[in-house]
């Protein structure tokens, strides 16, 4: 890709080392701590699974009844009751769901529960290679059929049986991406529901049945389209590592997954949130999920022109984060959106600016283009002309995942008929005009270039500030999208734990391992 | 088999409306356009949109949920042409066949509509979406006599040339002046005795052959038909012609 | 003064409608589609669009005219102001004048409702709009939650710091959660005994007067409101408790 | 204004010759001709106005009287009959209403019919420049207050009293012209009607008196909203002149004409064409009335890509027979439009390319762009997005007079709605992408240049074959449209005339002179 904008790679490699300055000291404090979802996420990656009666999770038993003991990890426990009713996992989970006290068991030999636990990512790791190997096959097998960028969906139901009618629907109509969205609050659940539900506000259940239904429902699509349909949830809120790890071995393709939004717009605990993350990530990288970061939210909370930097800073965070998890720069879905204000003058130019300036900066990166949200109104016919803008936009600037701007955005959750108008208007737009993109050159030191440099420069600026105080404090001082979060306050704190000398988790080691961290 | 709309949710009954009221916009007009979505039989309005078009006029957009269904399974719909239409080959196949001489066919946008695209869609070579015209059809004999022919010189020509089938396309609607020019046509016909003489069809936009046929032509042929189309129920009318006859 | 849809001429009654049924696009569903529209009141349908959303869901778009009208003198709306909304500096002037102390204000988007957009709008020191939020006003003195409170935290918020009045934001209404939600809230207020010590007011995209007082509060505010419109139900409220007190 | 694609000036000097000669043997047989409309825009110039009891209009009464006598120029006898009653100019049009037989009369002493006409040219003269003054003090008062290009909707309820409310509405909607329908095919009649009319299919007759109405209805928006708002009638079809003529006395600003549309899509002869066309411009030369082609007609007619090359060829032509007539290009409106298949991959590419092209050969001329309306559905929804597309494409390429899509093309003439989504849509898109057009350069060779050059091409090629058959000999073979009008059929040629050699028509004489002819 030629550069179409002169940034000057300098400052560029300059928001780089301060990114890696900022999040350094963070990750000192994350690799010293676990959390009651990471222990959790571990369980599930090693086959814990199920619910009790009252539909209490088998990882959420298993991590309750560790109280104190955490700090070891949760796994060893697990583990040693695996090796000690001597059933299968299956099994294992049956008993936890009918009252087993993991907690109770005596603790059998190290050399013992290593060897089992060695089993069980054994296990997992040839699910996961098997899913990775089998999404890029038929990726290979159907190669050039996706959109470029990706046409990315949202069904929200709140019925999984609903949400895949809704999901096949948009898929025939040539939608690459779906995504289920999660229903309000989930976010804040410190669990994760089990099994299939019909029943969400505004969206679905995150539910690992739920995944496997709507993944056999899109494969099914997949060989009738002859074209790989991505299906995404949110690894996101109390449960990131969990909704992660059910992802990898589902089989799911893209995951949001923000190191920040949970912090700033869900009012969640910055350590937890921090911890977390980093193990979501890992997961993801080794399952080949392409994560979707959340700068978007910073322009629907904060205005799009002058807070601008923010969402470059935050991208440059994002990525140095995702490095250091593990994730390859083609697994960044890093976000930025379309929402300008309509009525700006040259408004368009200024978005262009800041999409082709993030498509410079991340060459790699597959950036998740999210479409004009504020600013849509009940005025669906000027909503359509937004969207048309922004497709228009996504495609001249080389976007990755496009998320689909519907009509009725203002109004209500996606209509079946909204979300194929959202399909048809940017197949439409798109292939009109596409090659414009080849075809034109941009004024130097005219407004798009200028804008991409100030934005930069703002950018480094900010990080410069940020750096000087630090990410966390930064955050408590409400340095981003005007919140402030003190650090000892907010949702999960109480989840967080200190590493135990002893602290047992194979499954951090081989992911650290797989991902060379 | 009872349906009503679909939004997201089976019998959810959701619909989008918008309409202008000649009403300043204002809580007061946003009430009235709610007011006016009630009485057409909806719940649950929500006048999401609403704008001044001037200072007496204003702009509303609307979604609503009603309970007003129809029974698909008691919908009769009857084209033209049904199930099999023939293709160019198959056509002139079946016209060597079961004619056994060429068709001839003269059409016209009628009156003093100039709209010739519907028309030459059907009639010329090229025909249109890569359906070709009835002119390529080497047993059909075309005269397409473009657009603003009266209705007389439709027929004093059709005459002349002893014509099978006369073609009438009609794209201008307003005021229901379609409806007048294809009536005159009509009686035309019959006040010289010639209606049974000629299959007659109709086409245009806005024209379906429940229309045509209420209107007292053979066939009519809408948005989205092509020459085959045309060609099929000709050729089945004739052919069903010689049976009787 | 009975009022119809306008198209392009008085009375036309021309609405256009669209909407999907759960049935394979085709004559068939275009037919259905027209009933459909017919039975709604409307005559002259013109279906002048139909697709498939998928091999059982198809989409429609109609053109319609009707003879439902409504009574446009008849219709009465309350909203929470009257004509009468005060500046920011009149509204502070009114506060020293009549009340002489500074009014407390409480407010948060309650419940799951993660929406703070709307309640810092109304709140905020910047505003809306080039509207200023609450924050602003000398004699006022606000704290906003922001998003995510529950109900009963709010109340005690408002108890704690001598509330004059509680502003309670909800953004998100799918299956009706915000009527849950505002309902609740003025069912624990009662409960406590506190329903007449606040004024209480809603907002929300949408939300408007009539409903909010419908749920118990005092007024309601949607769509387009600014921090003045609150400002000056509030202060007249409380002018209008303290002469009746 | 740079040029950005770089286009052959000789090939495009090589056209301009082609049209000159072309064009060269149609001046010379219309410089011998008159036709009864040519004499009836006469009469009207020189104030014959007002109907009989059957409505049939004074100019048609004293044309008709004429017959065998029209090689002297209708004028002649009007005088004459002016001079011999000896009163007004009204009093004698109300005596032909009534009766009254101008042929009937003995001619008097040629110098006294001479003065006469002289004073009646001087009193349309005094009119006319009044007019012309009066728009140009306005434009300059309310300078820089009309869109760039300017936005251009059409009414057409059919009843002058509705057209002027949804005027005024659109006027304060923000367009800046409107262009009154007419009916369904009053290009055909060969009489003007007279007075307000209330009926009308499809549009509103044109009338002087309903021009007058509509000028005064929107003179007071002029006022009220401070911006000079354009109106626009049709100088087409069988009384091109005539409307004209109406036209400069009312101060309409624009006037649909073009030197060949009537021959190709109304069937009207062309002999009667070429002349009434030279006259009608002559008068929109002298009253500063911008005249819009009609080359838009080709490609409603045949395929927008194929048929490229005929636009511009037309363009050229009506160039041409546009400096014959006096008019600057500053007045020439040359037609084209946004009608590719919405479906063509890279169809924007195309559209832009030929906007473009015709911006740069045509550098000073209003070009009249005119927006999708063959491939438009009964899909608003898609319609509004193809809208968009070409308001975006107008805006890019510097369009001076911009015919708004309205969603509802394949359904309706515009409801006030319609209109004013169209325009809403027109500002938004053109607000937010301006000054796109000065950031950007098409890359040499590219997709857009090259289609331009090729385009071009075909012109040049085209052109040299009408030159080698000749104008009129290249219509009766059909290639123009594909549609073959023999030159001795067709509408209206009974009402050709060659000039005698006494053939009097000081107006004629005057506007050659005003215009340096
Ligand atoms: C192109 C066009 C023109 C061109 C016509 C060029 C030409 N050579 O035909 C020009 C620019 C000249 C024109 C002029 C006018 N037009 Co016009 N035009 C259109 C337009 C944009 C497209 C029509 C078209 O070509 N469609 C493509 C063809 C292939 O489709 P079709 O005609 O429906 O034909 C198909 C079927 O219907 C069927 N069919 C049609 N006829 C027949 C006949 C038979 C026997 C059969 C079997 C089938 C059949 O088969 C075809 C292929 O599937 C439409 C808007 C639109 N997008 O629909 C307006 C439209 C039709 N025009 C309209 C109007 C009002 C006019 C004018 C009267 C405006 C005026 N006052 O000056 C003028 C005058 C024309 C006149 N006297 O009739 C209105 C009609 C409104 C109404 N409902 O009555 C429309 C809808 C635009 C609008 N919204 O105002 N127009
Ligand atoms: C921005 C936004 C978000 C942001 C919020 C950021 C933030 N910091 O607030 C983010 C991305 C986080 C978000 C998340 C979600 N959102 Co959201 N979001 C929007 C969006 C795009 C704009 C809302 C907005 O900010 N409007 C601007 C403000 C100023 O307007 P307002 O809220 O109406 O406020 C005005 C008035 O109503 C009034 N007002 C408001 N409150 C109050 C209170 C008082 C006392 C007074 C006097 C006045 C008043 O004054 C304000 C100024 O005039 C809308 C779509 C849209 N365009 O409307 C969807 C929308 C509201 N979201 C929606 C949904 C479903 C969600 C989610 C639940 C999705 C999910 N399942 O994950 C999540 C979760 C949030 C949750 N648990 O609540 C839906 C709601 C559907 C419905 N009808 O119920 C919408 C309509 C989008 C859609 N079509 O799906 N969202
Ligand atoms: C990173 C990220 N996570 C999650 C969400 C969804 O919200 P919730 O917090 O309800 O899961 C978003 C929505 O924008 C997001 O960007
Ligand atoms: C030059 C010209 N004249 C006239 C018309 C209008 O048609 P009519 O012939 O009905 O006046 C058009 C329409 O496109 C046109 O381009």
């Amino acid at each position: 890709m030629e550069s179409k904008l002169a940034l000057s790679q300098e400052r560029i490699q300059k928001a780089r080392e301060l990114a890696t300055s900022i999040v350094g000291p963070v990750l000192d404090f994350v690799d010293l701590h676990t959390t009651v979802t990471v222990e959790r996420a571990t369980l599930r990656l090693a086959g814990a699974d199920g619910a009790d009666a009252d539909g209490v999770p088998v990882p959420n038993l298993v991590v309750d009844q560790l109280k104190g003991r955490l700090e070891d990890g949760a796994l060893l426990y697990y583990v040693n009751a695996l090796v000690k009713t001597g059933g299968t996992v299956a099994d294992l989970n049956a008993r936890i769901a009918g009252g087993l006290d993991v907690a109770a068991l005596p603790l059998g030999d190290r050399g013992t529960l290593e060897a089992k636990a060695a089993e069980l990512v054994e296990t997992f790791q040839r699910r996961v290679k098997a899913n990775r190997a089998h999404r890029e096959a038929k990726q290979k097998q159907f190669e050039g059929r996706n959109h470029s960028p990706l046409l990315y969906v949202i069904v929200a139901t709140g019925n999984i049986h609903e949400d895949t009618k809704q999901a096949v629907a948009a898929a025939e109509q040539g939608a690459d991406v779906v995504a289920v969205i999660r229903t309000t609050a989930q976010s804040l659940l410190d669990y994760v529901p089990y099994g299939a539900t019909t029943e969400g506000f505004g969206g679905t259940y995150a539910t690992q049945e739920n995944f496997r239904i709507m993944r056999a429902a899109l494969d099914e699509v997949v060989e009738r389209e002859g074209r790989y349909i991505l299906l995404t949830n949110y690894a996101s809120g109390l449960c990131m590592p969990e909704i992660a790890a059910m992802g990898a071995l589902e089989r799911l393709d893209m995951m949001l997954n923000d190191s920040m939004y949970g912090i700033l717009f869900r009012d969640i605990n910055m350590y937890r949130t921090f911890v977390d993350q980093k193990f979501s990530r890992m997961i993801n990288a080794f399952a080949g999920i392409i994560i979707n970061t959340g700068e978007d939210n910073y322009l629907t909370t904060s205005d799009a022109v002058e807070k601008a930097y923010t969402v470059l800073a935050s991208q440059f965070l994002n990525e140095r984060f995702a490095y250091a998890a593990g994730l390859p720069p083609r697994l960044m879905g890093l976000g930025h959106a379309f929402e300008m204000n309509p009525t700006l003058h040259n408004g368009f130019l200024l978005e262009v600016a800041q999409a082709q300036m993030a498509r410079e900066i991340f060459p790699e990166a597959p950036l998740k283009y999210m479409p004009p949200t504020k600013f849509m109104t009940g005025d669906i016919f000027k909503g359509l002309a937004m969207n048309s803008m922004f497709n228009f936009a996504s495609k001249l600037t080389g976007q990755g995942i496009h998320l689909l701007g519907m009509l009725t955005e203002a109004i209500h959750t996606p209509f079946m008929m909204d979300r194929f108008l959202a399909l048809d208007n940017a197949k439409h737009v798109m292939n009109t005009m596409e090659g414009l993109a080849d075809e034109i050159e941009f004024r130097k030191d005219g407004v798009i270039a200028n804008r991409a440099k100030e934005v930069l420069e703002e950018t480094v600026v900010f990080l410069e500030e940020i750096d000087g105080v630090g990410l966390m404090p930064a955050i408590e001082q409400g340095r981003f999208a005007d919140i402030k979060r003190p650090a000892d306050l907010g949702k999960g704190l109480d989840g967080l734990q200190k590493k135990g000398p002893g602290y047992f988790n194979p499954f951090e080691d081989f992911l650290k391992a797989e991902l060379g961290l | 088999m009872i349906i009503r709309p679909y939004g997201d949710t089976l019998d959810d009954g959701a619909v989008q409306l918008s309409f202008t009221l000649p009403v300043p916009d204002g809580p007061k007009g946003r009430e009235a356009a709610r007011l006016f979505v009630e009485k057409l039989g909806f719940k649950h309005v929500d006048v999401v949109h609403s704008t001044a078009l001037s200072s007496g006029f204003s702009m509303y957009v609307a979604y609503g949920k009603t309970e007003t269904s129809v029974d698909y399974a008691a919908i009769q719909v009857e084209e033209a042409t049904g199930a099999k239409v023939y293709t160019m080959d198959e056509a002139n196949a079946v016209i060597r066949e079961k004619l056994g001489r060429k068709v001839v066919v003269v059409g016209a946008c009628t009156g003093f509509d100039a709209h010739t695209v519907g028309i030459d869609a059907i009639m010329n070579m090229k025909g249109y979406n890569h359906h070709f015209g009835l002119e390529r059809y080497p047993e059909l004999e075309t005269f397409n006599l473009g657009a603003q022919v009266p209705n007389e010189k439709l027929i004093d020509y059709a005459v002349k040339v002893n014509a099978d089938a006369i073609l009438v396309s009609q794209v201008v609607t307003q005021k229901d002046v379609h409806i007048q020019n294809m009536t005159e046509f009509i009686e035309l016909l019959q006040a010289r005795g010639l209606r049974e003489r000629f299959i007659v069809c109709a086409g245009g936009t806005r024209i379906g052959n429940k229309l045509a046929v209420e209107l007292g032509y053979d066939g009519g042929f809408g948005k989205g038909s092509y020459a085959e189309h045309v060609a099929t129920f000709i050729i089945d009318r004739l052919i069903e012609r010689k049976t009787v006859h």
